[in-house]
C-alpha cells in the first residue's frame, strides 16, 4: 500500500514536471487494490486492471511498475508483459475489460488450467452495458472470475448518487444472479478476505463474485483535473480520517509491528524501486514506426508500403 | 471436390476446425441445440458438446468481449453474431478491443477470434438483417475481414480465419447462403488472405466486387459481352483487409477501365477505397473514369422497396456500358 | 386479447400463403400485452413496442394494425403512426427501443406534458446492455416510464435459464434501484393492475417500474422458426392449459358475461376489421424512391444525384 | 466580432442556443457541475439548472438512446460525447437508431438531435481519445457530420446542427480547442450545411482536408508555394455528410491536381470517398493521381510516437509536391 502510493505520486510529481503524460493517482484506494491483490496466485491467477490499479499491482510481479511507467510515458511496449506476468494490458475505455475478464475465466477452466481472474473497475464502469452483459454472462457460465468494483464514490466529477439509484453497487449482481459483497475498501484485511472467499467459491466452481470495496479517491481523477470544483471539502476530510495506510499503520504501530524506521526504510525501498524502473523504463528502446509491427501478426502489404512511404517522406523532410 | 452451397460449406469447415483443433470453440445466439438459425452450425453441439458450442444469452458485446478473453486463456473461438447489423451492439468491443489488443500489448499478444456474421439484401429481410457494413470495419485496423462469394471459398476463407494470429470478421452472403452453390475441395482447403481471385479475364474492362455482388456481376458482365463483344473481367477481392492491390492494379492496368460494385450505401463504402487505390496506383493506365455501383444513402429500405435498392445486374451493366463508352 | 390472437393468426397464414413478410406470432402472451396496454391512456400516454406486441395494442388506436399489417408487408409507411397514435415504430434491435422509451418519459415529464411509457421488451432483451443503461437512467432521472418485460420462457431457441442466472428478470430491477414486480403474465386482469399501479407511481413522480409479466411463447418464434426442434412438448402442452384466453373465458362464462354467441361474434368482428386493415393496407401507395426522401427532413444534393440515377438506369434497362 | 478559441465559440452557442430556446438541453458525463472535461459547456447549469444541464450515468449508449426519446418528447436534446472513441459504446444506437428512425417512421418523425465530441490527434491524449473515426459515421446514412475548422465556423455548425431537424454528429478538434482562435461574428450565425470554405484559392494543386487537418494543410500550401511558387489552393470541407461535391468538383478542375488529407487510417477512410468523387467527376480535368495523406492502418499510436502517426506540414507538403511534379 505505501508503496503503491509513494509510487503514485512519483508518477503524478514527474507528470507535474513534464517527464510523464497523464496519470491517474491512486490515492484513498490502496487497501481496495493491494488488498484484493494479495488474495491472488500470481502463478495460476490474472488481474485484468482498468488505469487506475496497475500501480498497486506489484504482487502480480515487480515488471508491473516498470510496466506502468512505460504506460503513463507513452510507450508502446507498455503493454507487452511477459508471460510470466498475468496482468491484461491497461484498459481505458471504461468496463471494456470486464468481458475479457469473464473469457479469460471461462477460457481457463475450458482449458483445465487452475487460476481465477480478478477483474477491476470503478463505481462508473457499472453503469456501462459491458459490466452487466459480461456480468451475466460470468453468471450463466459460471466463469471463475472476481469483479472487484472499487467503488471510489467519483466517476470524475460524477458522484455515485448519479451514477445509479440502486442502493449499492453490490445490489446489482442481484441482475447476473451472483453474489454481491459489499466490503470497506479502506480496511486493506477486510479486502482480502472477501476476495480470498471469492476466490475460494471461483475454483470450487461456484462462479462468479462482485465484490463493491467502498473507498474514495483522494486525490484528483487525473493529473489533467481540478476536483476542488465538485469535490466538498467536508467530504474529503472525512474521508481523509479513514486513509487506508494510516488506519493500518496504526494498527500494526499499535501490534508493535511497525514504527518510524520501518517506515523510513519502506518509503526508501519504494523509491529505490521505482528509481531503478524509471531508469530501465526510459532506457526502453523505441523504434518510430514500431506501430506497423503491432497491429497485426506481421504486417500487410499495405503497411509495408507504409512503411517505406513513412521513411521516404521522413527522410525528404530531413534532407 | 463435392458440391455444397455456400452454408453447407460454413458447417461443413465449422465441423472439420472443431474436429482438427480442440481448443476451437463455437458461441452465439442459437448456435447450439437449435444449430444457428440459418443451421450453420448444425450437429456441432451434438458432436463436440455444449462447452465447446455455446448458446450464449442475448448481448453481442459480450459474445465478442469474451471472445478476447477466451483466446487469451488459449481457446479459439469463433463466434457467430446472428446478423451483421446486430455487430454494432458490439462495436466498441472489435474496433476498441479485438481489433486493438496486439498494438496494446505491444505486439505480444494477439486475439485468434473469428466473427462469423451473415449479411447482405435481396431476401425481404426484416429491418437491419440486410446491410453491408463492411466499410465500417475495414477502418478498425488491427482487423481482418474476409468476403466471400463462393462455396469453396467459404470454406477456405473461414479456414483462414478460424487459423489466423489476427481477429477475423468473416461476412456470409445471406442470400448466397443457399443460392450460392458450387465445387468445394476434400480436407484441408485454405485460401490465403489477401489474394484476389479473378473470376473471369477481360481485357476492356473490369468489375470488382466481392461477397454476393460478384455474381450479379458476372451476369452483368456476359449481359455486356454478348451485347458489345467487348471483352469484360471479374475480379472478387475476397479479403478487403488485407486487400489485394496487385491484383487490382494489374487488372486496371490491363483494362484501363474499372467498375467497382458493392451493397452499401456510397458515401463512405468500401467501393470508394477501392476507387482511391485504382487512381493512386494506375492512373496513368485509365481511359473512363471508374464508376461505382452501390446503394443509395439512405438506410436500407423495407422489403416491397429493397429491389429498387440493392444494385442488381442491369445496374451494373449500365455502368459497366457507360464506362466503355466514355471517351478515353 | 382474442382480436390480438386473430390477427396474428391471419398474419401467420397470410405469410404462409406468401402473401406477407416473416411475422411473430403473439399467442400465449395476449395477457401481458393487451392487459398491459389496457391500463394506458392512449390520449396522453406512449407504448414503446419490440415487433411481436403491435398486433396487441389496438388499444393505443384502430389504426395500429393496418401499421402492423404495413410492416409485415414490408411497407415503407408502416412506422407513420399519426401523431395522434402514441406509438413507437417496430423495433427490431433487441432492446434498442428500451433507452429511446426512458428519454421520451423524461421528456414528456421536462415539458411537462401529463403521460407515461409503456415499453415492451422480452426476456432475452435483459441480457442486453441497452436494457440495464436504460433502467438504471431512469432511475437516476425518476423518468416515468414502465418497463414491461414479456417473458415468454424463450429468446428463438433460448431458454431463459441459458439467458441469466438471476431468480428472476424481476430481480434485475435492483440493479437500477427500481422496484421489480413479478406478475402472472397470463393473467389479463394481474396484468393490467401492477401496469396500472406503475403508472400511478410513474406520474406521481415516483419513478419507473420493471414488470416481469411470466407468460409463455406458444408458437413459433416466428415464421421462419421451427420449434419442434427445441421446445420441450410436455412444457407446451402444460402452458396451454394456462392458456390466457381460455382462461379469461372461462371466467366470463363462469360470470354469465361470455358465450358461444359472444365469441363467434368477437371473432367475425375481428375478422371483419383485418379484412377492412388489410385492404387499406394493399391500397396503400407506394413510391419507388420513397427511401430518398425519408433518410433526411429534405434530400441531400447527393441523395437528389443518385435519384436521377435511379430513374436514368431504370428507364434505361426498361427501355 | 469578438476573438475566441474554439472551445469558447462552443461554450459560447451552446449558452447562446440555451437562452434562445428552452427546448434546447445539454447531456453528457461531467457537462453538469464540472463544465465539461474541456470546459465546453462551462456555466451553463448555473444558468439554465440541473433540469436541462444533466450530469448522466456513464454510459454512452444509453445517453445516445434517451436523446431519440427526448427528441421525440419534443425537447432539443445535445448530447456530449466525452471522446469520439466513445461513441463505439453507443454506435448501435446512433446507426441504428437514430439515424434510421426517420426513415422507420415513413418521413413521420424524425431525431432533432446533436451529438458533440471532441476527436483527434496530437495532444498525447490517453489511447481510445484520438481516433478519427468520422468515416464510419459517414456510412451511417441519415445521419448528418459537420467538421469545423475554425472558431467562427465551430459556432456557425454548432448552430446549424442543433436547429438541424436531422441528428448530426460534430466533430470537436482536440487539439484545435485552444489552439485555434479566429474572429467568430457576434449574434446569429449559421453556417449552412453542404457549404464548403475555399480557405485560400490556388491554380495549380488544391488540398481537401476538414477540421484540425485544415490548418496543416494551409501551413504545408505556403511552404509549397513559398519554395515553387505554384498556386496552391487549401478547402475546407466543413460537413462531410451532406458533402459539397460542387466546389469540390471546380477546385478540381481548375487545378487539375488534387491532395485530399485525414487523420484517419487510410483504409476506408473519408479521404477514400473524397477521391472516388473527384475522379468519378472530374475525370477529365485530373493531370495527376489524386493524392491521399493519411495516418496509418494501425490503431493510434501511443504518445511517443503520435508524432510519428498524424500526417504532419512535411507530410502534405511531400505530396502536393509529389502532384505537383507527376506528369500529367
Ligand atoms: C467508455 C468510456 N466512456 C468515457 C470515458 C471517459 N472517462 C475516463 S475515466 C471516467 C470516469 C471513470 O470512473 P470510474 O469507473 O468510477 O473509475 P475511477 O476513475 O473512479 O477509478 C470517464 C467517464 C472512458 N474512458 N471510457
Ligand atoms: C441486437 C439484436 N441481436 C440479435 C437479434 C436477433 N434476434 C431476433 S429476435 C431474438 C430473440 C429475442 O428474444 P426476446 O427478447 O425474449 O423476445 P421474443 O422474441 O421472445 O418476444 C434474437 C436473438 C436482434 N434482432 N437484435
Ligand atoms: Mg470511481
Ligand atoms: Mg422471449
Amino acid at each position: 500500500m505505501l508503496r503503491a502510493r509513494r509510487w503514485s505520486t512519483r508518477l503524478f510529481n514527474l507528470q507535474r514536471q513534464g517527464r510523464m503524460g497523464t496519470t491517474a493517482p491512486i490515492d484513498g484506494e490502496e487497501a481496495a487494490v493491494v488488498g484484493s491483490a494479495a488474495a491472488m496466485d500470481p502463478a495460476v491467477d490474472w488481474a485484468v486492471p482498468q488505469y487506475r490499479e496497475p500501480v498497486g499491482l506489484s504482487r502480480f510481479g515487480d515488471r508491473v511498475l516498470l510496466h506502468t511507467i512505460l504506460y503513463h510515458l507513452g510507450h508502446p511496449d507498455a503493454g507487452a508483459y511477459p508471460p510470466d506476468i498475468h496482468v491484461f494490458p491497461t484498459q481505458i475505455s471504461i468496463a471494456a475489460q470486464i468481458p475479457h475478464a469473464v473469457g479469460l475465466a471461462w477460457g481457463l477452466r475450458l482449458r483445465g488450467e487452475p487460476g481465477a481472474v480478478l477483474c477491476y473497475f470503478g463505481d462508473g464502469a457499472t453503469s456501462e452495458g459491458d459490466f452487466y452483459e459480461a456480468a451475466n454472462l460470468a453468471g450463466v457460465v459460471r466463469a471463475p472470475v472476481i469483479l472487484l468494483c472499487v467503488n471510489n464514490s467519483w466517476a470524475i466529477s460524477t458522484p455515485v448518487r448519479l451514477q445509479t439509484a440502486a442502493g449499492s453497487i453490490a445490489d446489482k449482481a442481484a441482475a447476473a444472479g451472483i453474489p454481491g459483497v459489499r466490503v470497506d475498501g479502506n480496511d486493506v484485511v477486510a479486502v482480502r478476505e472477501a476476495t480470498a472467499a471469492a476466490r475460494r467459491r471461483a475454483l470450487a466452481g461456484e462462479g462468479p463474485t462482485l465484490i463493491e470495496a467502498v473507498t474514495y479517491r483522494m486525490g484528483p481523477h487525473t493529473t489533467a483535473d481540478d476536483p476542488t470544483r465538485y469535490v466538498p471539502p467536508e467530504e474529503l476530510a472525512a474521508w481523509a480520517e479513514r486513509d487506508p495506510i494510516a488506519r493500518l499503520g496504526t494498527r500494526l504501530e499499535q501490534a508493535g509491528l511497525w514504527d518510524d524506521d520501518r517506515q523510513r526504510a519502506a518509503e526508501e525501498d519504494a523509491d529505490r524501486r521505482f528509481d531503478a524502473a524509471f531508469d530501465a523504463a526510459q532506457a526502453t528502446p523505441l523504434r518510430d514506426d514500431v506501430f506497423i509491427d503491432t497491429a497485426y501478426a506481421s504486417p500487410t502489404p499495405q503497411l509495408e508500403r507504409q512503411r517505406r512511404l513513412l521513411h521516404d517522406e521522413r527522410s525528404r523532410g530531413a534532407g | 471436390m463435392a458440391t455444397m452451397t455456400m452454408l453447407e460449406a460454413v458447417r461443413h469447415t465449422l465441423h472439420e476446425e472443431m474436429a482438427r483443433d480442440e481448443r476451437v470453440m463455437v458461441l452465439g445466439q442459437d448456435v447450439g441445440t437449435l444449430g444457428g438459425v440459418f443451421r450453420a452450425t448444425e450437429g456441432l453441439r451434438d458432436r463436440f458438446g455444449a462447452e465447446r458450442v455455446v448458446d450464449t444469452p442475448l448481448s453481442e458485446g459480450a459474445i465478442v468481449g469474451a471472445s478476447l478473453g477466451l483466446a487469451w486463456a488459449g481457446m479459439v473461438p469463433v463466434a457467430e453474431i446472428q446478423f451483421l447489423g446486430f455487430t454494432h451492439q458490439a462495436f466498441h468491443q472489435v474496433a476498441g478491443q479485438l481489433a486493438r489488443i496486439r498494438a496494446r500489448s505491444g505486439g505480444r499478444h494477439g486475439c485468434q477470434a473469428t466473427l462469423r456474421a451473415p449479411f447482405g439484401g435481396g431476401v425481404r429481410a426484416p429491418e437491419l438483417h440486410s446491410d453491408s457494413l463492411e466499410a465500417q470495419f475495414a477502418q478498425c485496423a488491427g482487423l481482418k475481414i474476409a468476403a466471400p462469394a463462393s462455396a469453396a471459398d467459404a470454406k477456405g476463407l473461414l479456414t483462414a480465419a478460424i487459423r489466423d494470429p489476427d481477429p477475423v470478421l468473416v461476412l456470409e452472403p445471406l442470400r448466397g447462403y443457399r443460392a450460392i452453390k458450387d465445387d468445394v475441395p476434400e480436407g484441408e482447403h485454405i485460401v490465403p488472405f489477401g489474394r484476389a481471385r479473378e473470376v473471369r479475364g477481360g481485357d476492356d474492362c473490369v468489375i470488382i466486387a466481392w461477397s454476393a455482388m460478384v455474381q450479379t456481376c458476372l451476369r452483368a458482365a456476359l449481359e455486356v459481352e454478348e451485347e458489345s463483344g467487348a471483352s469484360i473481367g471479374v475480379l472478387d477481392l475476397r479479403t478487403l483487409v488485407p486487400l489485394d492491390v496487385e491484383a487490382i492494379v494489374a487488372a486496371a492496368e490491363r483494362t484501363g477501365r474499372v467498375v467497382v460494385a458493392q451493397e452499401a450505401p456510397p458515401t463512405a463504402g468500401f467501393a470508394s477505397e477501392v476507387v482511391a487505390t485504382v487512381q493512386e496506383e494506375a492512373f496513368y493506365a485509365l481511359e473512363a473514369p471508374i464508376a461505382r455501383v452501390s446503394g443509395f444513402d439512405t438506410p436500407y429500405p423495407p422489403a416491397m422497396l429493397e429491389e429498387r435498392w440493392v444494385p442488381d445486374v442491369s445496374r451494373v451493366a449500365a455502368a459497366v456500358r457507360r464506362t466503355l463508352e466514355a471517351r478515353a
